[in-house]
């Protein structure tokens, strides 16, 4: 489907799911979708109202939720949990074994990832999630970063077989992505777009929420005269291989910036992949340090959890 | 309505003022659970008001061994115990204006650093489990207080709220008092797949007091109990009168959602945010109106007394 | 004991020749849990049994679409469903031997690449929500199949079998039957803290059959439901006719842990092990000198019919 | 108390963990214990018989088990929750939102991590568990690797203050430790072991388990000319930095082993650690290649899936 999202305006990733899921409802008639109550904040109801026989409200039971999905795998449809980020860790023993362990078709997406969920508070803010997801066997984990790529990243998401986190976020970030871009999704191989090219003195590796804010950090670098370039991570599991060595390969260091805990998310996962590969380089984080945060406005956390632009430039000039 | 003692016009009179509190907060915060926060208001009111509340506790020492302790499981309901909180003195009121706020004392969601907040929550189920395990601790400390918890009708939901009863029965916490604030509503509709409400925490094990009204659609012109001091003070009262009798008490206890908001009672939807500006005036002039007569009630009725 | 019929000794024959396999097997793999394999194997027998059996299904096409489903949710049980299995013809009897070893399609807890096995389990807990999942796959591809699932009696102190419960209720799966297998043991000790069962289902919705023995010191020596072949047919049968019904039902089966093993019947602590030298062949001799009586019987009937 | 296990032979470290409590339940009134159904395989029987009004079976409901452990520690106890490993994620959500946030006096054990969890099969080995726990902010992560040393963890997991989890496995090993050793345990820093110091060609970093293995592998490879040393590691979170930066500068690499999947546990832990501290070698992994086993022996399981003895020599010897 050709997709209308303004570039460079703010809009709801989370829309896109939605649109996405109602799209993809008339194209895989094995699709199920599975909420716990909060489907109103996942934008499940356009498929809901569509295709009112294929999709479940399991209210707040999370664990059964994914159970039940499995349920659905085993029968040959495609089934969608639906909850929060910082919930999917309320079944993830259930997706480890009745999911993963048998390698079911189940997409599994949790939207409020990070600590942009805000004012909510801790309880809210997952800072977990991939970790945990990570450390799965069989389990793919996606990641978007702007309404275009939630879109064909839900579609290659559906299309895939088998277990995939889908992590989205609350707030509006702006389109980065062309409409019309091609991504060639391929979840066995990990997925990674070069979105900025000013030069070779530091790769950011970015994911989800912190894409846009890497893109303005490389922008305001380059005036400064410091030549980075920003790499958008869509799939933390498996990685984007090549594109991450060379990037490690040809710049003085890499900078990761995700909104989730360093230990365990893209941070984690980019230092295993470059000294597994024997491809070190000079690193840096950004993201939550291993503790949690607290209620407040998104950018005023960023801030106060050095998450933000100025944080990441810091970050860049810590390597030259 | 029906007749009225000076009790109840004092609660009224308290629950109101909360009500504005909540209502304000949120409106100010911009974000922020109303319908939950408004339909337990009343709750929380008959259990901490300082002279009719059936809960001993104290202000000024928090941690006060001998309290009884109220964990609020429904997380989201925060605003309400905040604003009671403060106008128990736990804390000063200005603060509440801070909710949600970088910084501040008041989380989103319950959060221990909260002066008189005795357990996070904001996650759904998790509390009554929190107050077994309190309960648990009391015994061994032997220290005979009630352990109250809240839970949204929609939470129970949750398995660990049935692993939590069975364990609450099991291990015989008659200290335990769980209360469930069935407004009848969760976030995306109505919460039909719970019934029967009282059947099952009966099959659990537990003493239950109350039985559910189901959700209609004229839910907000029904006198409800959970509206009703003295059902209320009197379900707290017999729960606390039967905790040494080894069985934990459910209070089932009917409510609107958004209570005192009328633009807002009893309409799905009305869950997960703030009021908005029109909402907001609406609400906040409809219980100052309430106020006002309640206090010249009460001066009546200190009149005629005096 | 009750006078028999035909159908009774065949499906009793049946069931003693897989307890000798189940025992077999576990004493040779030298781990896996005897206690709850064989308090659910006339359980299993009567879904499974090719010609008495409830069930529809084809060993020679386990993936037949209009088959019934049996989705085993107590995972450790696994040795009874994969002799029943290997008598059905799923898979070549020797393969019994390889339970629990590298390399084997018979891995410790069920999995799915065993030939005739549903589902995976292991974890307790899950395998209800798991049937519900298949009961509303199965609406949607209008087949009309049953889904029976079974549930140990500790196993539901999972909170998720209550999510579980309450939306298979909520979803009207009337073709969805949970049979709780409560032999009144699980690993630490007796399943207390569960009673009262029947109770439980009817207050989330379900349709019961049959209500549960609380466990006595003497519970070997009763003849129970759980092992009575007439009650356990009817009982699958009567919610086969039921599943157009849009209600769930539950079929409470009273056994004992260990049956057929004299020397670990009914002992706590037999749970997760495989029968020692003087149990196995304590065991093997019970069954098989009943197998032999059972055969004579047979033989007579068939004379008298002549 | 001085303990009393024969060195060299074989012993189980559950044993120790419940002989610790026992004598931990007399020293800490405040010590209470939760068990769900598995007190058995966790030797809680000790504590339970001897402080029967401290000892709570909660049944198989693992989640309410751990967040009654935080209303025990609410009130100024010590609750100390007991499961397999592999079902701690059934209570994750509970122990990251009311025990890790509130950071509450709660000790949660894990027993049978691991492949060597053995003939029960994949629904009971624990290959995530650390990775889970290491993504969550507070949680001190400790995971012995004989009987004296379990001995001693339990004691210093009673005395810190915080959120610990313990992970114990199944089969019985030998005991490595002298019962006379101080392990002069800190758990806000972190502490490792060097058990051998043949010389400086590969540094083996060991945990539970894989430590005994990997002493075994060091002997082997000494005789072979390859001098190594082996540092067992107690703590995954944190990890005891310096030793493991010492061993990174002085030697030609590092191997990692854990029963664990390698991605999430010690290898990830001791590759974030290396590239943060910019003190990057030559790395290679002994663990679970992200993949789900099987049933089987113990000793089987770690042939097949390259995590036995030889296997530890072989990624040695790739280095050199
Ligand atoms: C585990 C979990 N799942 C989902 C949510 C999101 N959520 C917050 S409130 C709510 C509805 C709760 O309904 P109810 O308990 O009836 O509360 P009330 O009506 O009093 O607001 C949901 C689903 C949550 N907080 N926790
Ligand atoms: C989630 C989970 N917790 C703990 C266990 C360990 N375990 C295996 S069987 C069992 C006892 C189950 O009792 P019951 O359901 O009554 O089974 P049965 O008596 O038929 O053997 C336990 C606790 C498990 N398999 N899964
Ligand atoms: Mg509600
Ligand atoms: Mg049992």
């Amino acid at each position: 489907m050709n997709l209308n999202y303004e570039q460079g305006k703010k809009f709801n990733i989370r829309n896109a799911y939605g649109d996405a899921l109602l799209d993809l409802g008339g194209r895989y008639d094995k699709l199920v979708v599975l909420d716990a109550d909060l489907g109103e904040s996942l934008r499940t109801g356009k498929f809901a109202r569509t295709y009112p026989d294929r999709y479940f409200q399991m209210s707040v039971s999370e664990a059964d939720m994914q159970c039940s999905a499995a349920g659905f795998a085993l029968e040959g449809f495609k089934p969608i949990t639906n909850t929060f980020a910082v919930f999917i860790p309320r079944g993830i023993e259930q997706i480890r074994q009745s999911i993963a362990f048998p390698n079911l078709d189940v997409k599994i997406v949790g939207s409020h990832g990070g600590i942009v969920t805000g004012e909510d508070g801790v309880s809210h803010q997952a800072i977990e999630d991939i970790g945990m997801m990570r450390s799965i066997p069989n389990m793919i984990i996606v990641c978007p970063s702007d309404a275009v790529q939630t879109y064909r990243a839900t579609e290659a998401m559906v299309e895939y077989e088998g277990p995939v986190y889908l992590r989205l976020m609350r707030p509006d970030v702006p389109v980065i992505y062309p409409n019309y871009f091609d991504f060639k999704i391929n979840l066995k191989r990990g997925n990674g777009y070069k979105l900025r090219e000013y030069g070779k003195d530091v790769a950011i590796l970015s994911t989800g929420y912190m894409t846009h804010l890497a893109l303005e950090a490389s922008d305001k670098l380059n005036e400064e005269g410091i030549k980075t370039e920003v790499i958008d991570i869509l799939t933390l599991k498996p990685l984007p291989k090549d594109i991450i060595l060379r990037a490690a390969d040809e710049t003085k260091g890499i900078v990761t910036a995700e909104d989730h805990n360093i230990i365990g998310g893209l941070g984690s996962a980019v230092d295993q992949l470059l000294l597994s590969e024997n491809c070190p380089t000079e690193r840096r984080y950004i993201g939550i340090k291993d503790t949690f945060a607290e209620s407040g406005k998104p950018e005023e956390l960023l801030e106060k959890y050095s998450m933000d632009v100025r944080s990441i430039c810091d970050r860049v000039k810590d390597i030259l | 309505m029906h007749s009225y003692s000076v009790n109840d016009l004092e609660l009224e009179l308290f629950a109101t003022e909360v009500r504005m509190d909540v209502i304000d907060m949120l409106y100010k915060a911009g974000s922020g659970h109303t319908g939950g926060s408004l339909s337990c208001t009343d709750i929380l009111v008959s259990l901490y008001h300082p002279k009719h509340g059936i809960m001993k506790h104290d202000p000024k020492n928090p941690k006060w061994e001998e309290r009884d302790r109220f964990i609020l499981s429904a997380g989201h309901k925060a605003p309400a115990l905040y604003a009671i909180l403060a106008k128990c003195g736990y804390f000063p009121r200005e603060k509440l204006y801070t909710l949600r706020k970088i910084n501040s004392i008041l989380q989103g969601h319950v959060f221990t650093n909260t002066p008189g907040v005795e357990a996070q929550a904001g996650s759904l189920g998790q509390g009554l489990s929190i107050a077994n395990g309190v309960t648990m601790a009391l015994r061994l400390k032997k220290v005979d207080s009630m352990v109250y918890c809240l839970l949204g009708d929609g939470e129970i939901n949750e398995g660990q709220i049935w692993e939590a009863a069975k364990n609450a029965s099991y291990h015989k916490l008659g200290n335990v008092c769980a209360i469930i604030d069935h407004n009848g509503e969760r976030i995306d509709g109505i919460t039909w797949e719970i019934y029967p409400i009282r059947k099952k925490w009966e099959a659990f094990g537990w003493y239950v007091i109350g039985e559910e009204v189901k959700w209609t659609e004229d839910r907000k012109e029904m006198e409800l109990d959970g509206h009703d001091y003295n059902f209320l003070t009197n379900a707290f009262k017999e729960a606390k009168e039967r905790r040494n009798d080894n069985q934990p008490t459910a209070v089932i206890v009917n409510t609107i959602k958004s209570k005192g908001i009328p633009m807002m009672e009893n309409v799905v939807g009305s869950h997960g945010r703030a009021p908005n500006k029109i909402e907001y005036e609406d609400g906040m002039r409809y219980l100052k109106e309430k106020a006002e007569k309640l206090k010249v009630k009460l001066y009546e009725f200190e009149l005629r007394a005096g």
